[in-house]
């Protein structure tokens, strides 16, 4: 196999269920069998070094949840996930561990992914003490000093603590933590929606600059349409657990080819007042527990047909597009 | 709103951490509440005074060579009836100081009070850090044991385990052991608080992504409870451990008013209340009265304290 | 909910036969029972026949199964102190300690209840703060402290009321004697039932109140007045009753802990219940009576913690409904 | 007029043979008669007997029993009355056995005459018969109480809770522990004599001390027996309350093992420090008991030299003399004995049975650590204290004695000689005399009443020579009643309201 | 203009707070129209909420209105009476908040909340009142509302739950409605259908609409008019395709640059630097000035108020004869 064109990130039919089944007394008093919620549908992508590969997907998609499979904060039920050819359910030791140093993670929440009793330097140092990165206190601390500033911050924010901090900045902390790591491999979930859409920009901005400078590739991970085209250089849908359309992003906008993603683009507000007719999602997203039979999609897809309502969809290309859906050719 | 700098000084610059306790809300709310001043001072008080008792109390009440008991019911201020001997606060039954038995016994019942809190605390706050943490049948299993506990009161624990344990000790240690019974069975009676409190804090906690991204770095559970974890749910433990201190101190007494506490030749507050108790009528009230002060006052400033804690820990409330 | 009832009841037991075991281990390890029941003339014949008759050489499950069987039946022994069967013994006292519970429970309910709804509605009003601060002195003090002065003061100074004692009481079963029933027996049950309610209000009035608080301040109460509903419903309609919701279960633990309580103001004012037998049990390491009261506590805390339970069942929309649509 | 009537404990049960135990009699004097009876001032009275004397034989008493006499239910009383109480009292479930342990046969003469058969000469048989009570034997057959209820095994028979006796008062209700109702019984023998001015009795037990006292002041109670010391003052001085005191028949003492070749709870191995005579004279002119008389017991006691009360026969003044305290000396007997720096002893005692008890030990431990004895006190309820007694587990011990056939040997009886299965049954000192066991048995069967007494007097000599015991003080018994209440305290403390007057 | 049905004139908030006293509103004027929806945008902390508190009166403690005017047409409502207050809430002003999830009170069905509320305002009968509240569910999209009156809020899904509580809020049929970010909780494929409601509910009741968000996106396709705020202060009031195609205020720029666009791909977005002051450090002058890149000596040194220009109102020297030096 030619190692340059191996893709650093390969996820293959990853399917994660969670058990959500009631307390075994109820079980056994209601007669109901257990039962799991499938939160991610044998999915399967690949993501190249250096690009950026985007998840987008209403609430419940199961977003959170690949990204958390990645990193193995959450163990997959099944499916294989390889991270530079290797993977981590099966390393050990010193593997794992540079694994786990080279993906991190950038949260959704600025205010809950900073242990609030820590001060800032002691924050972003960890990694680097956890991963055993610098050989001196004073080595950490001018790397933390460096990160901060990387980050546009300055090296004396390294004192104070979380709450001194807005958003913005405190977005900026979690990015300068998950840098000094010195990753390859960045999982963002959602990491601007908690932010206001000025310092959005600046997030996104800071984010294009670092993977510029540092080669970066990026999981990106977000449910807002505009902001994934700025990011993103291929982009997933996911609809239920399941990718239904995977597809470069220029393509995506331009060429949509599963009925939901269509739909799902039909609902971007037009905030640019450029006339576009908006049209609103019509029902809503069918429970993960017990999900419709055949393409989960079709209670709520105008082109259903009968065999959508038994048969899954297999997933066809169609212009380097990969998408899941048996009325794909009806669309187009 | 903790900064306050001006814009004109450097807004870089850190403060010391003596500078930081200052600035805090919390000693500002603090520094505005007279009541709660007093009450801290008043704690401070009596806790350094029975630290220091064997250097200021004028008489070693707990060895009972030093008494003599002709002194016995001296009046407060007055000289006794047989010796000519005044004392500050008069003497009790056996003619020991009530000012130095104060100062002891608040010793005793502060040292009760803290190792019982103290010891409850880090059972409580253990299982309740697994517990909440690992989740599972751990957490079944601590949380049924803390059910169970919580369908018995404090009170009755610590009957329980005294009677028990005073079966069990031989005798000749029980004097000795006595103390450390009573923090065993008030601190046996009083850990479901803190366990409850941190399991819910730590459920919240561990969901928080903080928690995930330690996680992230290969940080291992126990260090997660201890660094991560931990430091975020104390607020709540150093109210409970505040108000438990009180009603610790109160239990205490109240065991030994029942006459299952500490013995009588090394009172606590509440044995001398119950020794002075059968003085009460009889016109000897210094005997109970003092130490009743005392432990009023004691218990009231720790719970003034305890309840401000609340308040001021409490964001909503803020 | 059948479900629920049925965890409620398997923990319920479950509790009892841990508390079972506890109070049967005191048997085990607590003294020789031999010796408390023999004089100290029988010979050691005598003792091993006695051992063998209480089956005390079968092995230890079968004598706890024995234990259980027969506490089921309410079977717990002689009283080692008062040589009277302990079920007896009990049936006999409870009367006066549930009167004296009841009494104080309903006292330490209702007043905590107005109190504390009156002190969150009137955050700082002067009787409010007035309020707010006796009561902590009300925890501050110790119970037997507040009894013996209010004996001083009332009885003995002022001698309204009478300092021991049940007063004249009046049979209404075999068993059950009540006090609730004649002048005197109302005169005696007031200073037990303010000193041994007295904490608990503090408690729960303290709990209301914060509760309370709470509660006005959540974005439906914000949402209620935005709409215009009037203060008055908002208070006692929307905010009290919510309020009350988690008040129930601990007003109930409230009411185990009052009998539990009970000891020390049956101690104090010569109040003919249980709890003071039980102290004296303790004193005199009186086994079978201890594992009776134990048993019976135990079992109080359970069926009140079922019944709050259940109450909470039927108040409490969000647990009632079971089909609940989709919320996760 | 109505008398209410308290104390800190209950009787223990109606059932008159029940329990040999002084508040439990106290009820039962008030309820049922016994043949004879100490009266108020200790001086034995005709009770249900006229009059007694022994027979021609050494080994038979004549009791003439006194006619007319019915029980509360309307049923004559009868000699076979009285044959039934001793067959009752003799049963194995009775703690009144020991009392009439020599007793071999009692018979019916005729209606009002029984003979007293025992197993050699007792003189002082009509001693021990103060609290024997008579019951009746139709009533007994009748509800099948022919047996004393068995205490110990919790057994409850209908005696317990019912009486049917001769006394000056009939029972109403029971209660046990709550309370107690009497009213006078107007078909009393002794109705002529006696004021009998209550018509009815509320007994009441109160335990805790300061209520006790409270009770009485606030007017709830007209007659409190178990008078806490502290409060004497106090109550002295109430207008409506007037204190009644008296010597008791009760004298309170320290006892040690010193028999056993090492102490338990000491720190000196291999010898028990109590054998050596030194030690013990140390130890008891220790103690300050004048201190303790005058600030623990409010000069409510009488400091005690030996350990019987002065009503005993065999107690003379200069046995009772209180020795001279003297720390120094102590001292230097305590070296003598090759203990300089003193030693380590656990002293037992019990908090809630005699006057102050816990604060005597107090008291004596401080007395003691001044002499270098350090002595860790463990003060316990006295059913333990006397458990573990009874077990002769303890080193060094309180414990309170009265004696009430107010003879000596009693005294030798139980608690200084040789302990042995049949003697000795208290004596848990260790202590054994052979010259002193001599002239103790040889006491019951001695008729020669003069003899009697110079071995009386030589026996205690021996005791006092060797301190076997050392005395603290007899108790002084204070009752307190309501002020227009005109009664005087009994030495035995068991009050009998035949007696009691208002004014 | 004669329409005008809310006019709020110089509204200054204050919080007293340790050592100094929180200006959190300084001198926000705008008015209302009959039937109209005007949009109020800007950061967090900008002080929208505060804006909608301080007109229905539910500022908390220990917030208060300084100084300024609320005219509900012409009654002056900043300074009445709790309970005259009280009256007009509901029935004139109605109020919604960010929260579905929480704004109902979890033990009382949908019918004795909406029940409650009506015969509050209106003089029905108990069964009057039950019809009308059913017929409002209807009206908000609630299918089978006649069935469904009578649950509990935690039966509804989230979506649901915000159009009870529009039901809420219209019950009293109020003339003006403040919505505080009544989508902000929602997924983003459920906030167009609130939206929606909520323009319909305007058009068919005539009711005019305060819409509080920061998604410029809800602005664009429901607002006629909208305000930008800015640290407690009001940059920019104009129509909102002036606002969207042509802001004034360089903030408005700013913001408006920010936003990734759907229809031309750039590769840094335009960010505005910096954060908003905190309101212990607001700057003088122009709130704006450390952040603004066309900013003169004038800007540091007086506050702008909002100068009427011909696309608006703006509050920027740069729109000033003056100019910014
Ligand atoms: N620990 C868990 N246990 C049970 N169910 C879970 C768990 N974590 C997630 N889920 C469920 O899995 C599904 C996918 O959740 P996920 O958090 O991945 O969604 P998401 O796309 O990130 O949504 P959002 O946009 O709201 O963040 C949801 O239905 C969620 O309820
Ligand atoms: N109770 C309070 N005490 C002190 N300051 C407050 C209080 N409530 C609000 N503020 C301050 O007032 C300012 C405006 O708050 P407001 O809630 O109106 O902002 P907002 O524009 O609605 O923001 P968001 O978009 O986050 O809802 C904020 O800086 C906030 O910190
Ligand atoms: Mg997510
Ligand atoms: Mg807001
Ligand atoms: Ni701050």
């Amino acid at each position: 196999m030619n190692q340059a064109k191996r893709p650093l990130l390969e996820v293959k039919d990853l399917t994660c269920h969670f058990d959500v089944s009631k307390p075994l007394l109820n079980r056994i008093l209601e007669r109901e069998p257990k039962s799991f919620l499938t939160a991610v549908d044998e999915v399967s992508f690949e993501v190249n070094k250096g690009e950026t590969f985007a998840l987008v997907g209403e609430s419940g998609s199961g977003k959170s949840t690949i990204a958390k499979l990645i990193v193995d904060l959450v163990h997959p039920s099944s499916g294989k996930i390889e991270f530079d050819g290797q993977s981590l359910a099966t390393s050990r030791g010193q593997a794992f561990k540079n694994l786990r140093r080279r993906m991190q993670m950038i949260f959704q929440d600025p205010f809950a992914s900073l242990n609030p009793r820590w001060p800032v330097g002691e924050l972003v140092a960890e990694p680097i003490y956890a991963f055993g990165l610098a050989k001196s206190r004073a080595e950490v601390n001018r790397t933390v000093e460096e990160l901060l500033e990387k980050v546009g911050l300055s090296g004396r924010d390294a004192a104070k603590f979380p709450h001194e901090f807005s958003g913005g900045q405190r977005q900026r902390i979690a990015i300068a933590r998950a840098l000094s790591a010195q990753p390859d491999f960045l999982v963002c979930d959602e990491p601007t929606s908690a932010l206001d859409v000025s310092v959005q920009a600046q997030i996104l901005n800071l984010m294009k600059d670092l993977q510029d400078e540092f080669g970066l590739t990026y999981l990106f991970i977000s449910h807002d349409m505009s902001v994934v085209k700025h990011m993103a250089d291929r982009i997933g849908v996911l609809y239920l657990g399941a990718l239904v359309e995977n597809a470069a992003a220029e393509e995506l906008f331009k060429n949509p080819k599963h009925p939901y993603t269509r739909m799902l683009l039909d609902a971007i507000p037009d905030h640019e007042m450029t006339g576009r007719k908006r049209q609103a999602i019509k029902g809503e997203i069918p429970s993960p527990i017990d999900p419709p039979s055949g393409c989960t999609f079709h209670p709520r897809c105008a082109l259903a047909t009968g065999e959508c309502k038994v048969k899954r969809p297999e997933v066809v290309v169609r212009e380097g597009t990969r998408v899941a859906c048996w009325e794909v050719d009806r669309l187009a | 709103m903790t900064k306050t700098t001006t814009s004109s000084q450097d807004p870089y610059q850190v403060e010391p951490w003596w500078q930081r306790i200052l600035n805090s809300d919390l000693f500002y709310d603090f520094s505005r509440r007279p009541v709660v001043v007093l009450s801290a001072v008043m704690t401070l008080l009596i806790i350094s005074a029975s630290m220091l008792a064997p250097w200021i109390a004028p008489h070693t009440p707990f060895d009972p060579a030093s008494l003599n008991l002709m002194d016995g019911f001296t009046p407060p201020m007055e000289p006794n009836a047989f010796t000519g001997n005044v004392y500050w606060l008069g003497t009790d039954s056996q003619g020991r100081d009530i000012f130095s038995a104060i100062l002891y016994g608040a010793r005793v019942s502060l040292l009760v009070g803290f190792a019982a809190v103290g010891f409850a605390a880090i059972l409580g706050i253990t299982l309740g850090l697994i517990a909440g943490y690992k989740g599972g049948w751990i957490d079944t299993v601590i949380m049924r044991i803390a059910d169970v506990q919580l369908s018995f009161p404090a009170i009755l624990i610590a009957l329980l385990i005294f009677g028990i344990t005073k079966s069990l000790i031989p005798r000749e240690l029980q004097e000795q052991a006595a103390v450390y019974v009573l923090i065993l069975s008030i601190g046996l009676s009083d850990w479901v608080q803190y366990a409850r409190t941190v399991r819910s804090s730590t459920l919240a906690e561990k969901n928080k992504e903080y928690v995930q991204a330690a996680r992230l770095f290969g940080v291992t559970w126990p260090r997660i409870l201890l660094r991560h974890i931990l430091p975020n749910v104390m607020g709540p433990v150093l109210v409970i451990g505040t108000i438990g201190l009180a009603l610790a101190i109160i239990l205490e007494s109240t065991l030994s008013f029942l006459g299952v506490g500490v013995p009588a030749t090394q009172p606590s507050l509440g044995t001398l209340i119950r020794v002075g108790n059968e003085y009460l009528f009889s016109g000897e009230w210094w005997i109970t009265i003092f130490p009743g002060l005392t432990l009023l006052v004691l218990a009231l400033s720790v719970n003034l304290l305890g309840d401000w804690l609340r308040d001021a820990l409490n964001p909503r409330l803020r | 909910m059948i479900a629920m009832l049925v965890r409620r009841i398997i923990q319920a037991v479950l509790v009892m036969l841990v508390v079972a075991f506890i109070s049967f281990s005191l048997f085990q390890f607590v003294g020789d029972p031999i010796n408390n029941m023999v004089g100290q003339e029988a010979t050691q014949q005598d003792r091993a026949e006695l051992r063998e008759r209480l089956g005390l050489n079968d092995p230890i499950p079968v004598q706890f199964m024995r234990f259980v069987g027969n506490a089921v039946q309410g079977e717990f022994g002689i009283s080692y102190r008062m040589a009277r069967p302990v079920s007896e013994v009990i049936a006999e006292r409870l009367p006066a300690t549930l009167e004296l519970a009841l009494v104080s429970g309903v006292l330490a309910i209702t007043l905590g209840i107005v109190l504390g709804v009156y002190t969150a509605l009137r955050r700082d009003g002067w009787f409010s703060h007035f309020i707010m601060s006796s009561s902590l002195i009300g925890v501050s003090l110790p119970t037997f402290l507040i009894g013996i002065l209010l004996i001083y003061i009332f009885s003995v100074e002022l001698q309204w009321l009478p300092s021991f004692g049940r007063g004249d009481t009046v049979p209404i079963t075999d068993n059950w004697s009540t006090g609730l029933l004649t002048v005197s027996g109302w005169q005696s049950l007031i200073l037990p039932a303010i000193t041994l309610g007295l904490f608990q209000l503090t408690l729960l009035m303290r709990l209301v109140r914060a509760e309370m608080l709470e509660v006005l301040r959540t974005d439906y109460i914000k949402f209620a007045r935005a709409r215009g509903i009037r203060q008055r419903s908002i208070n006692f309609h929307h905010a009290l009753k919510n309020t009350l919701l988690p008040v129930i279960t601990i007003a109930g633990l409230q009411l185990g802990s009052i009998i539990a309580f009970a000891i020390i103001t049956e101690t104090v004012f010569q109040w003919p219940g249980v709890g003071l037998l039980f102290i004296n049990a303790i004193r005199f390491v009186d086994i079978p009576f201890m594992s009776a009261y134990l048993l019976l506590i135990a079992l109080v805390f359970v069926v009140i913690n079922l019944v709050v339970d259940l109450l909470y069942f039927v108040v409490d929309p969000r647990l009632r409904v079971t089909k609940s649509s989709s919320s996760r | 007029q109505t008398l209410r009537w308290a104390s800190a404990g209950d009787s223990l049960t109606l059932d008159p043979h029940s329990q040999n135990h002084g508040q439990t009699h106290a009820v039962s004097h008030q309820i049922y008669n016994p043949l004879v009876y100490l009266d108020m001032d200790s001086e034995m009275q005709p009770g249900l007997a006229v009059s007694w004397d022994v027979t021609d034989d050494p080994n038979v008493w004549e009791f003439k029993l006194r006619e007319g006499v019915t029980f509360h239910d309307g049923s004559p009383f009868t000699a076979e009355d009285v044959v039934f109480s001793f067959q009752r009292a003799q049963h194995a479930n009775s703690d009144m056995r020991p009392l009439i342990s020599s007793v071999t046969r009692v018979e019916a003469v005729d209606d009002h005459t029984v003979h007293i058969h025992t197993d050699g000469p007792t003189p002082l048989l009509p001693n021990n018969l103060n609290d024997l009570f008579i019951m009746s034997k139709s009533w007994s057959e009748e509800h099948n109480v022919m047996t004393p209820q068995d205490y110990s095994a919790g057994e409850e028979n209908h005696a317990v809770r019912n009486a049917n006796g001769t006394g000056p008062f009939q029972l109403v209700s029971r209660d046990p522990d709550v309370r107690t109702e009497l009213v006078r019984n107007d078909d009393y023998w002794g109705k002529d004599e006696f004021p009998l001015a209550i018509s009815r009795v509320i007994y009441t037990p109160i335990q805790s001390s300061p209520t006790r006292a409270a009770a009485l002041l606030s007017g709830e109670i007209d007659f409190l027996q178990d008078v806490p010391v502290q409060d004497i003052n106090r109550l002295s001085r109430a207008n409506n309350v007037k204190m009644l005191t008296g010597p008791e028949n009760r004298t309170i003492f320290f006892g040690m093992d010193q028999g056993r070749d090492e102490l338990r709870t000491s720190n000196i191995q291999g010898e028990n420090p109590f054998a050596d005579r030194r030690v013990r004279e140390a130890m008891n002119i220790a103690i300050n008991r004048e201190a303790i008389q005058q600030v623990v017991m409010r000069g409510q006691s009488v400091p005690a030299g030996m350990i019987a009360p002065s009503f005993v026969n065999g107690y003379t003044e200069a046995l009772d003399s209180v020795p001279e305290t003297d720390v120094n000396r102590a001292r230097e007997l305590l070296a003598s004995a090759g203990y300089p720096d003193g030693f380590r002893v656990t002293l037992t005692c019990t908090n809630d049975r005699y006057t102050n008890d816990e604060a005597i030990c107090q008291a004596v431990t401080g007395m003691l650590g001044q002499i270098g004895i350090d002595v860790r006190l463990d003060a316990r309820a006295n059913s333990i204290h006397f458990a573990e007694l009874q077990q002769a587990e303890l080193d060094f011990y309180i414990l309170g004695w009265s004696v009430p056939p107010l003879d000596s040997h009693y005294v030798f009886d139980f608690l200084l000689e040789t302990k042995t299965p049949d003697t000795g049954a208290w004596n848990f000192t260790g202590w054994s005399n052979e010259e002193f066991d001599a002239l103790s048995r040889a006491l019951p069967t001695e008729t020669d009443l003069d003899e009697r007494d110079r071995k009386i007097a030589r026996a205690w000599e021996i005791v006092q020579e060797e301190i076997v015991y050392l005395p603290v003080h007899h108790q002084v018994l204070n009752w307190a009643v309501r002020e227009d209440i005109d009664f005087t305290v009994q030495s035995q403390n068991k009050p009998m309201l035949k007696y009691l007057n208002f004014n | 203009m004669s329409d005008v049905l809310l006019s709020v004139r110089d509204l200054v908030v204050e919080f007293p707070k340790r050592k100094t006293l929180l200006t959190a509103l300084d001198g926000v004027s705008f008015d209302i129209h009959r039937g109209e929806i005007l949009g109020v945008v800007g950061e967090s902390g900008a002080g929208k909420s505060l804006t909608g508190a301080a007109i229905i009166g539910l500022l908390e403690q220990p917030g208060r209105i300084a100084s300024g005017e609320i005219w509900l047409e012409d009654q002056r409502i900043d300074q009445l009476p709790y309970e005259k207050m009280r009256q007009l809430r509901g029935k004139r002003i109605a109020m919604i908040f960010q929260d579905p999830l929480t704004s109902l009170n979890p033990i009382f069905t949908i019918a004795e909340q909406l029940v409650e509320t009506i015969r509050t305002h209106l003089p029905l009968n108990a069964k009057q009142a039950r019809e009308r509240a059913i017929q409002l569910l209807d009206e908000v999209g609630i299918p089978a509302a006649a069935k469904r009156v009578d649950d509990y809020p935690h039966q509804f899904s989230g979506g649901m739950r915000q159009r009870v509580v529009i039901a809420l809020a219209l019950a009293g049929e109020p003339e003006l409605i403040i919505a505080d970010e009544p989508t902000t909780a929602l997924d983003v494929s459920v906030q167009a259908q609130i939206i929606d409601v909520l323009k319909r509910m305007c058009a068919d009741h005539g009711a005019a609409v305060m819409l509080v968000t920061h998604d410029m996106g809800v602005i664009a396709e429901a607002c006629d008019r909208v305000a930008v705020m800015y640290a407690g202060r009001v940059a920019e009031i104009g129509q909102v395709r002036q606002i969207v195609k042509q802001p004034q205020h360089p903030y408005t720029q700013g913001l408006m640059g920010s936003i990734p666009s759907l229809a031309h791909q750039r590769h840094r977005l335009i960010q505005i630097p910096g954060s908003m002051p905190r309101l212990d450090a607001i700057p003088t002058g122009c709130a704006f000035n450390p952040r603004c890149t066309s900013v003169g000596e004038r800007c540091y040194k007086e506050r702008p108020d909002l100068l009427v220009t011909n696309q608006g109102e703006v509050a920027c020297w740069l729109f000033d004869q003056g100019g910014v030096a």
